[in-house]
């Protein structure tokens, strides 16, 4: 098995050690976890910190090596004959690694705080730590049988982490919702395992990639479509979204790390992993970029009618996955990364933001009982209003960048429309993020809980927050600046340029500038902004807030109360067709058709046993005439017979 | 003596001295009980096998008490005998002598089944395996008419394996075949002998639609029972097929794999679609058999290299979980005296450990990757994938995902949600409950991790027997 | 010879299939037996028919000794009868049909 | 021709001499006998008879010898089924020990024996008139056997039985004096005469014949009488008749079919039988499945088992002679072993031992018993690991090799029906006790006991060492 393609050379057991701290935090943390108490939260952050410090180790040690590529790789164990196992790093599984573990830490380390008290508390950390495990397993395996263990096994996390809470009913079937739909992502990314299998005969990337070109192209839309459904179930792509806002009955630094920074972006991993699949299928490019910005723009319609604070962030973090999707699905590999990088941080920004909120507010979660925080909790308002203003890429903040690339990248490899999609929900964007902030944050506080804000501890909640805002403002600017010649175009110039140079051969080059577009977006941002602000902002709509926010619910037109009836279609065409054959079938098939045919047999038996015992009539004549009966059939055999031979 | 009779004879004539144990004393059954489980278990790995053999018949044809492991059952007689030392360790039924007695019976009459390389000896051990079964279903069981079924059925089948055994002794010669290279029957009569084969495999495995004698006999047998019979005793069927069906008239089987394969597929997706709406739990897991075990029928009337590697790794995993799975819905029923999902739910609070062993085995039996069942899963699906049987793999695919949905069904509607008050509160696991179960969530983790050890010495494509290193 | 062994052999099958019809329709098991009687009389017809035809007196002897058990049977057949029939009031073999099913 | 018999002749009959003898011996011993329990005198005197009479005849095994010019052949085959008969007389004489009319069973043992004389007549009978003799005299015999007792039921099977058996009997008598006239010899040998072939008279005869055969055989439908009749005898003699008539009639049978048939007759000449076979495999499992009454069930699973035992010998190969003793030795064992059972949980009227109700919660009453019943039943519906599953097996695979694959496919369904019958059986006695007890609990009766044990112990025993005679084919003859 081969990694020369990615250009990744040298073993390095270093990895193995930053793929299994996270491990050794989960099974401490669960084996040990009433003892721990509290301590469980400060080691389960203190190894994945340690994780991040290798995974920085790796990093320098990479850009050392005589080839001057960024990466590692080590073997591990063959699993089954044909089944090699073996953790891979290279610049795009380093960046995952990165968040995985950099923004994990400071979101294991905000729990600390956040789930003070809970009686389960070193289960969460346990949890926490395996999620991370799992997902460094997803994107440090060399082949897609190892990856499919890592995306189980997150989604198990994700199940676990979205459940904790496993006496509210609601929490329950939300877990349950995000692992089936989960599982039938599994699935897809199973199917292309078998199609790769029967047609490349290994699992490895290296062989699968090396092979790309001499498969059909029947063979590659296959595997590209199957991978995508996988991609899309993690994702939360139309129209297997519907799960992740249900999982915001998870505690939010789960919703922060899990359902916003790392594991609902695995998909766009693997599209970007399998880049020489998709380029090699202009098809399945045309299906994911076209899924990708729909789901943007349904994310973003369905974020202006939630209330609840975090399922506004899950609509959001849904429709800017969908930019991230449509940005590799169309080819425009490092736009898509560079928005999933720079989402990272402001959506977990956001989230653990929306957490100091919630945890203030004792666990109030609707905008509409909140209000005039910005007085009480002016910590938390900045934090907010600097996600809000990365979001929705107001220029000079990261999203700006990463948005304006997939915007234009869309441009670029030849989907006119796609982008136009995206400039249409960066204004939505714009407009929902600041009706959340408007809402939660101006006017008068009009719930009725109590505001607790500080209190000891509360550094440990704020500190990570505070980090986090330093990239979610500035890293865009500082990565992303300078198109082909910025550091970003440079990290992955080894993964992606050859490609990117293929495309764009084919390609005619845009008619409008990247500059034009970027123009566009903003006075588009701009519009949206000023829609919010007329709403929700001024000192009229300050004043009845009440009033102005029942009559917005009150007409809000069904279809978005209904979410686009996603869930009532899924709940009509699966669920409720697949409970009603299995009623069908063991309380009518099982128990009337085949015990009842079996059923027959035996009464047919009884019935004959009935008939032989009808001819015991006890009467001696009868036996006679019975003896006779057969005498006379054998005589008559016998006499034919006899005469015959 | 060699140490493959013993690993026979032992259970069952521990069986038989147990009954003059005093009758009350439990703890004492269940002790000796486990101990000559364990025991079979070190034997089995020790040296059971090496081969032993006694001439026994010369006409009609030559036959032999020929015992001995071929590499799959001997991982089958490890699983056998560790799913019952832990199913001993686990029991607490009332009349526990009587019921340990069985189960060592059970245990011998199946290593025998398993172990025995002579096609009568096999079809012997086959009926008399089922009459431990019967027993305890005529002593433990709630409804006099699941003991029926569950001896119709599968005496029906016993008999045409009786027959077709007659029938290949006849033609062939000697039935002192199993695991021997290079037997091969072919001609007019090898489809008939197949059929009567299959048949009783079927019925035992079970597949669709022979399979209605399934869900009330695991529902009714004490727990630990069903831990062995739907841990191990239907893969007696499965392993027919390997040892007898694919051994040795492969080209019977896969010139009629084609009924194989759509009663494999009605299974798989019948028995998911049961077990989502089942209410009583035992029944879940019930039918959830129905279905996986239908995706090993399938691997087996596929029959590459990849489909019966995954078919041998998935019926050591399935054995393992859903001994796990019925041992601890055992204890649920114990504690909570239903085993109706609707009157159970958030036993996870004060149970953990009891709720981690039901989770491991749920997330095992769904097939979570990095447990047991995914390996099987994924091996099995490729191969099929690569005969080129498409929509085969995509049914099976939809069963995973409904596999998803009633095993989280099952997991929560018992362990999460409020805490019930109409429940009685119970401690969770003692020591001894927790250990019965924990070398099979053991082993779950080890063999989904690395599971190569099962295919390093099967050499299962040819299902030929070698010496084990 | 004049008579034909032909003959014999019709007499014989006719009294042998008397017997059988008294079997039959007979309700007294006296006359049953007496039926039965005629048919192993049928047989020894039968016998000494052949014997003659084939000049072997086995077939007397043959017939001699069935002579003897079918007297001995007659014996026990009647002692049966009677103990059985020594409760009832008429010798009815309809009467009799405790044992059935 | 002379008539003069030497010393091997009267050797050859030894054993029934013996037997015959220890019936006088018995009556004799009563008739000195005072008013105390003599039972088990006239029972050890009856078994020491049929034990040395058993180990002449065993003596006899391997040398051949056609005694009698032909009439009485010994040596191999009857040697055979001399023991077979003695086994069953043994066995149902050992029933006597709790069973029969007071105190005083001398009567009925001597006439037990004078019965087995019969039966070991017939096993070793190789012409017309012996067979005839022995028959007469086994049936005879039971005649008197079914009505000592005082019971209804009892008179009325002897009745029963005398009446239809009779009626058989003259079938075969008739048919044997077509036989006679077809070729002017009582010899069976003389059977063999390939001109026969063409003979209708032959045809007719031999039909005729196995009407009398096939009766004592009880195969249907020829049947009726057997469920009456062993359900109103006394219990030991519905142990003996379900083993020695049968072990008679399938000797004399065996003899006919092997070594008394003009080449090439034989299938045509036996199809009706195989018929009548199948069609008793199948009625006579069907039977079972609604009885209440222990010996009932065992009068229908008698017509079965028979069945299995005659299909054996279709095809007319050694191997099926082999089988077919095989099976009909475990089958004397699985049915005298469930009587003796029967007769354990029996008071001196056999009523409760034949009552199926009475064994419900047996295995807490008396487990040992309830475990020997099982493997009895286990037996009789071919279940391992007792012999009844290995003589299935063997004569399926006869069967299967001679190529009458509908009688072996009659063989399997016949199974499977009876499978549901016997496990009733099982099933009551191993149910946890629901409400209604069995009866009371009967002292422990030794030789009743000792009789299931060792039954069952050779039921399992002949599983692992299926002893079966070698080289019987020549022996027939």
């Amino acid at each position: 098995m081969t990694h020369q393609v990615l250009g990744v050379v040298g073993s390095y057991p270093l990895l193995v050690a930053l793929w299994l701290l996270p491990l050794a935090g989960a099974v401490i943390c669960w084996a040990l976890g009433p003892q721990l108490r509290t301590l469980a939260g400060w080691l389960a952050s203190g190894l994945v910190g340690a994780s991040f410090i290798l995974a920085v180790l790796c990093w320098h040690d990479g850009t050392q090596s005589a080839a001057g590529t960024v990466g590692a790789n080590q073997p591990l164990f063959s699993w089954m004959t044909g089944f090699d196992f073996g953790l891979l790093l290279d610049p795009l599984s380093l960046l995952w690694t990165f968040i995985i573990t950099g923004v994990g830490f400071l979101i294991v380390f905000y729990s600390i705080g956040y789930m003070r008290g809970d009686p389960a508390f070193a289960r969460f950390f346990a949890y926490m730590s395996f999620f991370v495990f799992a997902m460094l397993t997803l994107v440090l395996s060399d082949n897609f049988v190892g990856l499919l263990v890592g995306w189980g096994l997150v989604g198990l996390a994700s199940y676990f982490l979205i459940g904790f809470w496993f006496d509210r009913p609601a929490a329950v079937a939300a877990a349950r919702k995000a692992f089936v739909i989960n599982v039938v992502g599994d699935v897809g990314v199973m199917f292309a395992i078998f199609v790769i299998i029967a047609n490349v005969h290994s699992s490895g990337f290296g062989d699968t990639f090396a092979a790309a070109g001499t498969l059909g192209p029947g063979v590659i839309l296959t595997i590209c479509i199957a991978l995508f459904i996988g991609a899309a179930a993690k994702s939360a792509q139309v129209p297997l979204h519907t799960w992740l806002p249900d999982a915001m009955e998870g505690p939010t630094p789960v919703s922060a790390l899990i359902h916003a920074a790392t594991m609902v972006t695995a998909g766009v991993y693997l599209i970007a992993r399998c880049a020489p699949l998709w380029n090699a299928s202009h098809e399945a490019q045309l299906v994911v970029g076209t899924i990708g910005g729909l789901t943007a723009l349904l994310g973003a319609i369905l974020g202006t009618a939630q209330w609840d604070i975090k399922r506004i962030l899950a609509y959001s973090t849904m429709s800017q996955i969908g930019y991230m999707i449509m940005g590799v699905g169309t080819g425009a590999y490092e736009a898509g990364i560079a928005q999933f990088f720079t989402h990272a941080f402001f959506k977990a920004q956001l989230f653990l933001g929306a957490g100091l909120v919630i945890h203030a507010l004792s666990d109030e979660q609707d905008i509409r009982r909140m209000g005039g925080l910005w007085k009480k909790m002016p910590f938390a308002f900045w934090v907010m209003l600097t996600g809000v203003l990365s979001i929705s890429g107001v220029p000079g903040f990261s999203g700006f960048f990463s948005k304006d690339e997939v915007i234009y990248g869309a441009l670029q490899h030849g989907h006119p429309w796609l982008d136009g999609i995206g400039i249409v929900t960066a204004g939505i964007t714009a407009y929902y993020m600041f009706r959340l902030l408007f809402v939660t944050f101006l006017g008068e506080y009009r719930g009725e809980a109590p505001v607790h804000v500080g209190g000891p501890g509360a550094w440990i909640m704020n500190v990570p927050v505070a980090i986090l805002v330093v990239p979610s403002v500035a890293i865009g600017g500082a990565l992303l600046f300078g198109g082909d010649a910025s550091p970003w175009a440079h990290f992955f110039a080894p993964l992606f340029a050859a490609q990117a140079h293929l495309a764009a051969a084919q390609t005619p080059a845009p008619a409008i500038s990247e500059n034009f577009t970027s123009v566009i977006v903003v006075i588009v941002v701009a519009i949206g902004f000023i829609i919010a602000w007329q709403r929700y902002a001024t000192a009229a709509a300050r004043r009845d807030a009440v009033q102005r926010l029942r009559r917005e619910a009150e007409t809000m037109p069904a279809v978005l109360t209904n979410l686009f009836y996603f869930d009532a279609a899924i709940d009509a065409i699966f669920v409720r067709p697949a409970q009603a054959w299995g009623l069908f079938f063991g309380r009518v098939f099982d128990p009337r058709v085949i015990d009842g045919a079996v059923g027959e047999i035996v009464l047919i038996a009884r019935g004959l046993g009935t008939l032989v015992r009808s001819f015991q009539t006890g009467l001696l004549r009868a036996y006679a005439l019975i003896l006779v009966f057969g005498a006379a059939c054998f005589i008559a055999y016998y006499a034919v017979a006899g005469a015959a031979h | 003596m060699p140490l493959v009779l013993v690993s026979i004879l032992l259970p069952l004539v521990a069986a038989a001295l147990l009954l003059f144990l005093p009758r009350g004393d439990r703890a004492l059954s269940r002790l000796l009980g486990t101990a000559v489980a364990a025991i079979t278990f070190a034997t089995v790995l020790a040296g059971g096998t090496a081969d032993w053999s006694l001439h026994w018949l010369s006409r009609p044809f030559v036959s032999a008490f020929h015992f001995g492991a071929t590499p799959i059952s001997f991982w089958i007689a490890l699983l056998l005998t560790l799913c019952t030392a832990c199913a001993i360790a686990a029991a607490r039924v009332e009349r526990l002598r009587d019921f340990v007695a069985l189960l060592l019976a059970l245990e011998g009459t199946m290593l025998g089944l398993f172990l025995s390389r002579d096609l009568l000896v096999f079809a012997l051990f086959w009926d008399l395996m089922l009459v431990p079964v019967f027993f305890a279903l005529v002593g433990w069981g709630e409804h006099p008419a699941t003991a029926w079924r569950y001896f119709i059925y599968n005496f029906a089948g016993g008999l045409t394996l009786l027959l077709a055994t007659a029938a290949f002794g006849v033609i062939y010669g000697t039935t002192d075949v199993i695991g021997l290279p290079g037997v091969a029957l072919a001609g007019g009569w090898a489809p008939w002998i197949f059929a009567g084969f299959a048949f009783a495999f079927l019925v035992k495995t079970p597949v669709w639609p022979l399979h209605t004698w399934m869900p009330p006999t695991y529902a009714d047998l004490p727990s630990p029972m069903t831990s062995v019979v739907a841990g191990v005793q239907s893969k007696a069927g499965l392993y027919g097929f390997l040892a007898i069906a694919t051994a040795m008239m492969p080209g019977v089987l896969y010139r009629h794999a084609a009924p194989l394969i759509v009663l494999a597929l009605i299974s798989l997706v019948y028995g998911a679609l049961v077990a989502l709406v089942q209410n009583d739990v035992k029944r879940i897991v019930a039918y959830s058999s129905l279905s996986h075990l239908g995706l090993i029928v399938l691997a087996i009337a596929i029959g590459n290299r990849l489909a019966l590697e995954g078919a041998l790794v998935y019926i050591i995993a399935h054995g393992l979980f859903s001994a796990v799975l019925f041992l601890v819905l055992g204890y649920v029923e114990e504690r909570e005296e239903t085993r109706a999902l609707p009157r159970l739910g958030g036993l996870g609070w004060r149970n953990p450990r009891l709720s981690g062993a039901l989770c491991i085995a749920a997330l095992a039996a769904l097939g979570l990757p990095g447990l047991a069942g995914f390996a099987g899963e994924l091996l099995i699906l490729i191969g099929v994938y690569q005969n080129g049987y498409v929509w085969p793999a995509i049914v099976a695919l939809v069963a995973i995902v409904l596999a998803s949905a009633y095993m989280l069904r099952l997991y929560q509607g018992i362990m999460n949600g409020p805490q019930r008050t109409d429940l009685p509160v119970r401690a969770d696991l003692t020591w001894i409950e927790g250990l019965a179960v924990a070398p099979l969530l053991a082993a779950l983790v080890l063999l989904g991790v690395y599971p190569k050890p099962l295919l390093d010495n099967a050499a299962i494509t040819t299902v030929q027997s070698g010496p084990l290193p | 010879m004049s008579v034909p062994i032909g003959d014999y052999v019709t007499l014989a099958s006719v009294m042998f299939f008397i017997g059988v019809i008294g079997v039959i329709v007979r309700r007294n098991p006296l006359i049953m037996l007496m039926s039965v009687e005629l048919m192993f009389n049928a047989a020894n017809l039968l016998l000494i028919a052949y014997a003659r035809l084939w000049l072997q007196n086995v077939g007397h002897i043959f017939a001699f000794i069935v002579i003897t058990v079918a007297a001995a049977e007659a014996a026990i057949g009647l002692a049966i009868v009677v103990t059985t029939f020594r409760p009832e009031k008429y010798v009815d073999v309809d009467d009799i049909a405790a044992l059935h099913g | 021709m002379t008539l003069s018999f030497t010393n091997a002749d009267w050797n050859a009959i030894a054993p029934i001499d013996i037997l015959a003898a220890a019936g006088l011996a018995v009556l004799l011993a009563d008739l000195f006998a005072g008013r105390k329990q003599w039972r088990y005198a006239s029972i050890v005197i009856g078994l020491l008879g049929v034990l040395v009479a058993a180990i002449v005849a065993g003596r006899q095994f391997g040398h051949q010898y056609d005694a009698f010019f032909g009439g009485f052949m010994t040596g191999g085959f009857a040697t055979v089924f001399e023991e077979i008969v003695l086994i069953g007389t043994a066995g149902s004489l050992l029933l006597y020990s709790t069973i029969g009319p007071g105190p005083r069973v001398a009567g009925t043992v001597a006439i037990m024996l004078w019965s087995a004389c019969g039966a070991m007549l017939m096993a070793g009978a190789a012409n017309l008139i012996a067979i005839f003799l022995g028959l007469e005299l086994l049936s005879l015999g039971l005649y008197a056997l079914c009505a000592a007792v005082d019971r209804k039921t009892a008179r009325e099977s002897a009745l029963k039985y005398l009446i239809l058996s009779s009626t058989a009997t003259a079938f075969l008598l008739f048919g044997a004096a077509l036989l006679f006239g077809a070729t002017g010899s009582v010899m069976l040998a003389d059977l063999l005469n390939p001109s026969l072939a063409s003979s209708p008279l032959f045809w007719m005869g031999a039909g005729m014949f196995l009407i009398g055969l096939v009766f004592k055989l009880s195969l249907v439908p020829f049947h009726t009488w057997t469920p009456d009749v062993f359900e109103g005898a006394p219990l030991p003699v519905t142990a003996f008749m379900s083993v020695v008539t049968k072990a008679g009639a399938l000797a004399v049978f065996a003899r006919f079919t092997y070594a008394a048939l003009p080449a090439g007759v034989g299938a045509k000449l036996l199809l009706p039988v195989w018929i009548v076979a199948a069609i008793s495999m199948i009625v006579g499992n069907v039977g079972m499945l609604a009885q209440t009454d222990l010996k009932r069930l065992l009068a229908y699973s008698g017509i079965a088992q028979i069945g299995y035992i005659v299909v054996a010998l279709a095809g007319g190969t050694p191997l099926g002679l082999r089988y077919a003793i095989y099976y009909l030795t475990a089958y004397a064992f699985m049915n005298l072993g469930a009587f003796a059972v029967a007769a354990a949980i029996s008071g001196p009227d056999d009523e409760e031992g034949s009552r199926l109700s009475s064994y419900r919660g047996l295995a807490r009453r008396r487990p040992w018993l309830a475990a020997a019943m099982t493997i009895f039943l286990l037996a009789l519906s071919g279940l391992p690991p007792t012999a009844g599953f290995l003589g299935k097996i063997l004569i399926l695979a006869v069967t299967v090799a001679n190529g009458y694959i509908w009688l072996a496919a009659a063989l399997i369904a016949g199974t499977a029906i009876s499978l549901y019958a016997y496990a009733k059986v099982i099933r009551a006695m191993y149910a946890p006790e629901e409400g209604r007890q069995g009866g009371d609990l009967r002292p422990f009766v030794p030789l009743a006991w000792a009789s299931a044990a060792v039954c069952a112990v050779a039921v399992i025993a002949m599983t692992f060492y299926p002893l079966t005679p070698s080289n019987i084919l020549p022996l027939v003859r």
